[in-house]
Order: structure tokens, then sequence, then C-alpha cells
């Protein structure tokens, strides 16, 4: 993973969630949650459907703003969106249809601040180089994947956030996943992954959302 | 900059000390308004002269002028109530104005359609492309699309800021409307027709429009606090609904 | 290149290769115009004298074409998404989207319309000054409909009711455009309505973006 | 100047169509309430415990 090397250029924040609360709708998803990582850590999230992993991952990203609790990033300061620090992957991938591979992550590429002409060596590099001429809307979901992973190399961020990264993906697509995520923390980079499936990497933080209801 | 409303205030607080105001209030604004409605009225048909030129017409005005004073104020007391749901996130603006958006219509819809059976005699046409009727006419289409907008969007909160936004937006465009209406309408005037709005009025006139519109503002009170209650018991339904259902993750 | 080109170059392409751009939107305003004569008889003269003002109306609705997906595409597929993360602001990046659909849709058509003015027996003096006024004019319509397409962003059905939101607002727009269109027509000057349409779309070009983020990051809340 | 009796029916026409639209806002607004009270008096009745839980 020679393209996630270049992280350097943007210092790795620590993350420090205190007393954080949601609800969705009339439902207490959490409440008086906390959370420390450090830079190069990376945190899974389980927990049962419906318990706020996707929603605590789109908190960290911004999109929502929380109940009650503070979400901190460290060294960035307070007033720089933590948006323009980190990616965020969700359960859709962020390609149009009617553009090839190519020109929909070279697109967002620009838009995240990297450099669209990494875009065929980020497709290389998640083994979807074949594809990158092809509309996005005849790949299959797998596929799809693979391109929409090749964002989180044309723009270095220091923070990942994956909601379920393994969906739809074959074995060898899995262990790309593993790898990337093992990359970017060796880098110095944090991640935060919602999934049940074994990340198997060393120093992993893990935290369990919606215990049983007391 | 994260710290938020907690929860509890949201969910109960406000509202229940809402209801006990309302509750407090609704009759004796009822009673005000029906007292204001029976003198206006007395006045309108037994003590207001008839006008020198337009005769006995003239008693529409008492029914026609305050609901276009009221199709206004409901709007300005929208805009609040959008900025409160924007800017400080009252619990209480959104119910405020869903409740109010109706209202508003009802009573731009009263205005033009009193406006139209005033104009037949005084025009002798039920409908002048006049540049009053025109822009009250756009500000009923406003009330629509919010009114559309609500009904669109499923999650209250959700709707609640959508509406807010097209509130304020339709604040800043009705001025503008207003003048554009006003300029194309001085371009096409046509040269037979003579203006409503005589240049004085007769205070024998003027009291009973007053007090008429002292009724409307009445009603409108009424009515806005009768749907607000009515919108947060069908809240409180839609949560009770949902907690007997039994939703996994409850842990209130 | 920066995103906010990206984002323009990226919309102009998907509308090349959708198809859903600047060719329907002249043939649906073609079809429009083709459509009045049977409407209202072949009186050359009246046609002329209504010219004007049916030309105004039809690019209106023309603008609307596409508005519904303008944004909703973005959302379902979870670009809007990365649009937060960008560095770009949420407001320019709008308005990138509102010019390319301008692009695509007012811009052919304000070209377009005197031919179509021919048609319609519109007087000769009449020509420059409606493709001016519209290239002034469709602007405004564009970013009004990107307020109507913010507010409509999640939902299934949303065209008709951004219609039905967006209509009333182009009313100023509506009646400076015609008006510009009518004068020029009877040889007047229209610097005055030029002015005032110039204002509307300087003005939208204000509101608009910054309405249309604020509803679409509350629309995620 | 205009006869006064000449216009009887437009003035009751006008009071009518007020009273008929603003009559209707009333009678529907005061449905409402009362429908959706009664609703929530038989969810009560039904889940007694559910709605103290939330609050």
């Amino acid at each position: 993973m020679a393209l996630i090397s270049t992280l350097g250029t943007v210092p790795a924040p620590a993350l420090a969630i205190r007393g954080l609360a949601m609800a969705r709708g009339y439902r207490t998803l959490f409440r008086d949650l906390d959370i420390d990582l450090a830079p190069g850590q990376v945190l899974q999230l389980t927990g049962p459907n419906g318990t706020g992993k996707s929603t605590l991952l789109r908190l960290i990203a911004g999109f929502l703003k929380p109940d009650a609790g503070t979400i901190r990033w460290s060294p960035v300061p307070d007033e720089v969106s933590p948006g323009e620090w980190l990616h965020y992957s969700g359960h859709h991938e962020g390609l149009r249809d009617g553009l090839t591979a190519q020109d929909n992550v070279a697109t967002l590429a620009s838009l995240l601040g990297g450099d669209p002409a990494r875009t065929g060596a980020a497709l290389g590099a998640v083994g979807a180089a074949p594809l990158a001429e092809l509309p996005v809307e005849v790949l299959s979901a797998g596929q799809r994947r693979r391109v929409a992973l090749a964002r989180l190399l044309v723009a270095p961020r220091p923070v990942w956030l994956l909601d379920e990264p393994f969906t739809a993906l074959d074995r060898d697509g899995q262990a790309l996943v593993r790898q990337l995520i093992g990359a970017q923390a060796a880098a110095g980079g944090l991640v935060i992954a919602a999934t049940h499936q074994p990340l198997d990497l060393p120093d992993l933080v893990h935290v369990v959302l919606g215990g049983p209801a007391s | 900059m994260n710290d938020a409303r907690p929860t509890s205030w949201l969910q109960l607080a406000n509202p229940a000390v809402f209801n006990r105001w309302a509750d407090r209030l609704l009759w004796p604004l009822v009673i005000a308004t029906l007292g204001l409605f029976a003198y206006g009225l007395y006045g309108t048909f037994f003590v207001s002269p008839a006008d020198y030129q337009q005769g006995n017409t003239v008693r529409i005005m008492y029914i026609h002028v305050p609901a276009a004073w009221l199709a206004l104020f409901v709007y300005a007391g929208m805009v609040v109530s959008a900025l409160g749901t924007l800017v400080f996130r009252h619990p209480m603006a959104d119910v405020a104005q869903k409740a109010a958006a109706p209202l508003g219509a009802a009573f731009t819809l009263v205005c033009l359609i009193t406006g139209s059976i005033w104009g037949k005699p005084t025009w002798g046409t039920w409908w002048q492309w006049d540049a009053r009727m025109t822009s009250v006419l756009v500000l009923l289409l406003v009330y629509l699309g919010i009114m559309a907008l609500w009904r669109a969007v499923d999650d209250p909160l959700r709707a609640a800021r959508a509406v807010a936004i097209l509130t304020l937006v339709g604040a800043v465009n009705l001025p503008i409307i207003k003048f554009s209406v006003d300029w194309w309408y001085t371009l096409h005037q046509p040269a037979s027709v003579f203006r409503l709005d005589g240049p004085t009025i007769h205070p024998s006139m003027l009291k009973p429009l007053l007090i008429m519109a002292l009724g409307y503002l009445g009603l409108y009170l009424v009515l806005l606090l009768v749907r607000m209650k009515t919108e947060l018991t069908l809240r409180r339904i839609d949560r009770l609904q949902r907690l007997a259902a039994g939703i996994p993750g409850e842990r209130a | 290149m920066t995103g906010w080109t990206a984002l323009l170059l990226r919309d102009l392409r998907l509308a090349r290769r959708v198809g859903a751009g600047a060719e329907l939107g002249l043939v649906f305003f073609l079809i429009l115009v083709s459509l009045l004569p049977f409407a209202i008889g072949a009186d050359q003269r009246f046609i002329s004298r209504i010219a004007p003002a049916f030309l105004w109306l039809a690019a209106l609705l023309a603008t609307l074409l596409g508005l519904d997906r303008l944004l909703q595409a973005d959302e379902e597929e979870g670009v809007l998404d990365q649009f937060m993360l960008s560095g770009t602001p949420l407001e320019l990046l709008v308005l990138a989207k509102a010019l390319a659909h301008w692009l695509v849709t007012g811009l052919p058509l304000s070209l377009v319309a005197p031919l179509l003015g021919l048609m319609l027996a519109i007087e000769p003096q009449a020509m420059v000054p409606l493709a001016l006024s519209l290239l002034v004019g469709t602007p405004a319509l564009t970013l009004i409909g990107l307020i109507g397409a913010a507010l409509t962003v999640s939902l299934k059905r949303g065209g008709l009711l951004l219609s039905v939101l967006v209509l009333p607002l182009t009313v100023p727009t509506l009646i400076f455009g015609a008006t510009l269109v009518k004068e020029a027509a009877l040889g007047r000057p229209y610097t005055t309505p030029l002015m005032l349409l110039g204002g509307m779309t300087l003005l939208m070009l204000v509101i608009a973006p910054v309405s249309a983020a604020a509803a679409l990051r509350h629309a995620r809340q | 100047m205009i006869d006064p009796g000449a216009h009887a029916g437009f003035i009751f026409a006008a009071y009518a169509a007020t009273a008929i639209i603003l009559g209707g806002v009333i009678l529907a607004s005061w449905l409402s309430l009362r429908a959706s009270r009664a609703r929530l008096r038989r969810l009560e009745a039904l889940f007694p415990e559910g709605g103290k839980r939330s609050s």
C-alpha cells in the first residue's frame, strides 16, 4: 500500500468522545458514550441492528448533531470542520451511474482535495484497474465497492469511517479491506469500522453498542 | 459547539407547560372572540352607514379587509416560528408553524373570495387582475406550497426544518412579488377600473372594522391553540404507538 | 483542478451521457411552442401579440425539467455525503450544480428562443431583447428551482411538489422578463425591466445557494 | 348612488362564504382535536404503562 504512506502530510488527530447521547425519532440509541482513540488505533464497532452504529459514524463525520455530549479532535481546532480530515464510506458508494469508474473516482479526488492523477494507481491498488473505463452501472455490487475503496487512496486523509466495509465483497476483497485498514493504522491514521467481521488486527479497540435494555 | 438540547426538555416539559397555559387561555379567548364578533357584526349591519359611492356593498369590507390583515399577520408569525425552529430549535416553534399554515391559507381564501364577491357589483366582474388580488393569490399559492411540504415529509422535525427554510425564502420573496405585481399592474392597468381603497375612511366605519379585525385575531388565536394541542396529541399518539410496539433499543 | 470545477465538469458530462440535458429541454420547448397555435388558432397577429409572454412561460416550464433529480440523484448514491466532506463549502458546490443545469437548459434555450420567436411572428426588433431577457432571467429560475430541489431532496415523488413550491416564487422573474420582450416589441426602451431582471438573478445568486445548502444540511439531521 | 337593496345578494354571499370557510376550519379543528384525544385515551387504556415509561 505505497499510496497510504503519503499520509504524513496531515497530522493524524486523536479522537475524544464524551457523554454522547443521540435519539432517532423517539428512541434513545445511546447515552453517556465515551470513546478515546489515539493516532494509529483501529476501533471496531459492533452491536445488534438498529443500535446506532451507522448513526454514531454519521455523528463523528459531522453529518448529524448529537443531542448531548461532545466529539473532539486534537490537535484539530474546533472551528475547522472535521469533514476535511476524514473519509466516510457508508451504505452507498458515492458513485454516479452514467460515469466511468475513472471519472467517478477522479471527481471525488478533486472534491476531497486529493490528486485526480492518482486515480489510475488507486484503482489498480484495489484491483479495479480493468474496470476504469466502464460505466459504474454495469459493475456488480462487489466491483462497485472496490471502486469506492479507491476513494480512500486518491485523497489521503488521516481518519477513516467505514460503515460495513465488507458488504458484497468476495474473499479477496475482504482481505484487501483488512490490508487497507492495517496500512492506514500503520501509517498513523485512525480507523473506525462498523462491522461484525473479524478485523484480525493487533491493538484493536472494541466498542459494543446497545446492551440489553435496563 | 456540539452541546445540544437535553432530550427530556425537548420531549415533554415544554409541551406540558404549553398545554397548561393553552387550557387556561382557551375559554376566555373563545368568549372574547364571540363577544367581538357579536359587537362587530352589530356595528357592521346596524350602526355603520352605507358608503356614498358603493352603497351597502361596503359592508363586505368588514369581513374582507381583516382577512387580508390576518393573511399577512399569520405569515409574519410563521416567519417568527421558522426562526424559532432553525435558530433556537425551540420545540414548540414547529408545532405552532404547522398549526398556523392552514389558518393563514383559510384567511387568504376568505380575502380572495369576499374580494371577488365585492368586485362583481363594484367592477362588474368577478375577478380583476388587480395588483392586490393578484398578490394575495400568489400568497395563497405560497401557503398551499408550505402545506404541501408539511404533508410530503414524514418525519415531523425534518419537515419542520424544510418548511422553515421555505417560509424564510418566501418571506424574502413576498415583498419582491408584491413589488413586481404592482409594477406589472401600473403597466397594464385598464383605464375603466376605479379603485376600492377610498382615500379616507370615516370613523363610523373604522370602529366596526377594527373590532372585526380583533375578532378575526381572536378566532385565529383560538384555532391556533386548538390545532397546536391537536398536533401535540398526535405526536404523543405516535410516540405511544411506537413504544407499545416495543421497538428494540428503547432505554428510556 | 479544484473540487468546484471538477463537479461542474462532472455534471456537464452526466448531462451529455444521460441525455436529460440540453436536447430534451429544447425539444420540450419546441413542442410547447408548436402546440400554441393549435390551442388558440392560426391568427398570426394574435399569436404575435402573446408570443413574448408565451415564450417566457415555456422557458419557465422547460427550466423545471430535471430539477427534481438535480440533487436527488446525488443524495441517493451517497455523493452528497462526500460533498459535506469536501473542503469546498456546500453553498458553492450546489451553485456549481445549478450552473451546470443552467448551461444545459437555460443557455441553449435562450439562444434558440429567437428562432422560435420567428415561428410565433415576434417583432424583429424584439429578437435580440428576447434572447437577452432569457440569458439574464433564466439563471434566476434555475436558482429558485435549486431551492425547491434541496427542499424535496429526500422525497420519492418530489417533482410535482417542487413545481408547486417553486412556481409562485418565479412570478417576479416572469413579469420582468415578459415585460422586457413586450416593451421591446413595441419599440420602447427596456432598460428598467432588464435592470430588475438582473437584480432578481443577482439576489437569487445569494439567497438560493445559502438556503439550498441549509436545506440539505437539515435534511440529513 | 347605488340602490342599497340591489346588492343584498352579494353581501349575503360574501358573509355566507366567509362563514362556510371559517366555520369549516373551526369544525375541522375541533373535530380533529376530539378525535386525537379519543384515540390517545384508547391507546392509554390499552397500554397503561407505555406512556409512563416514556416520560
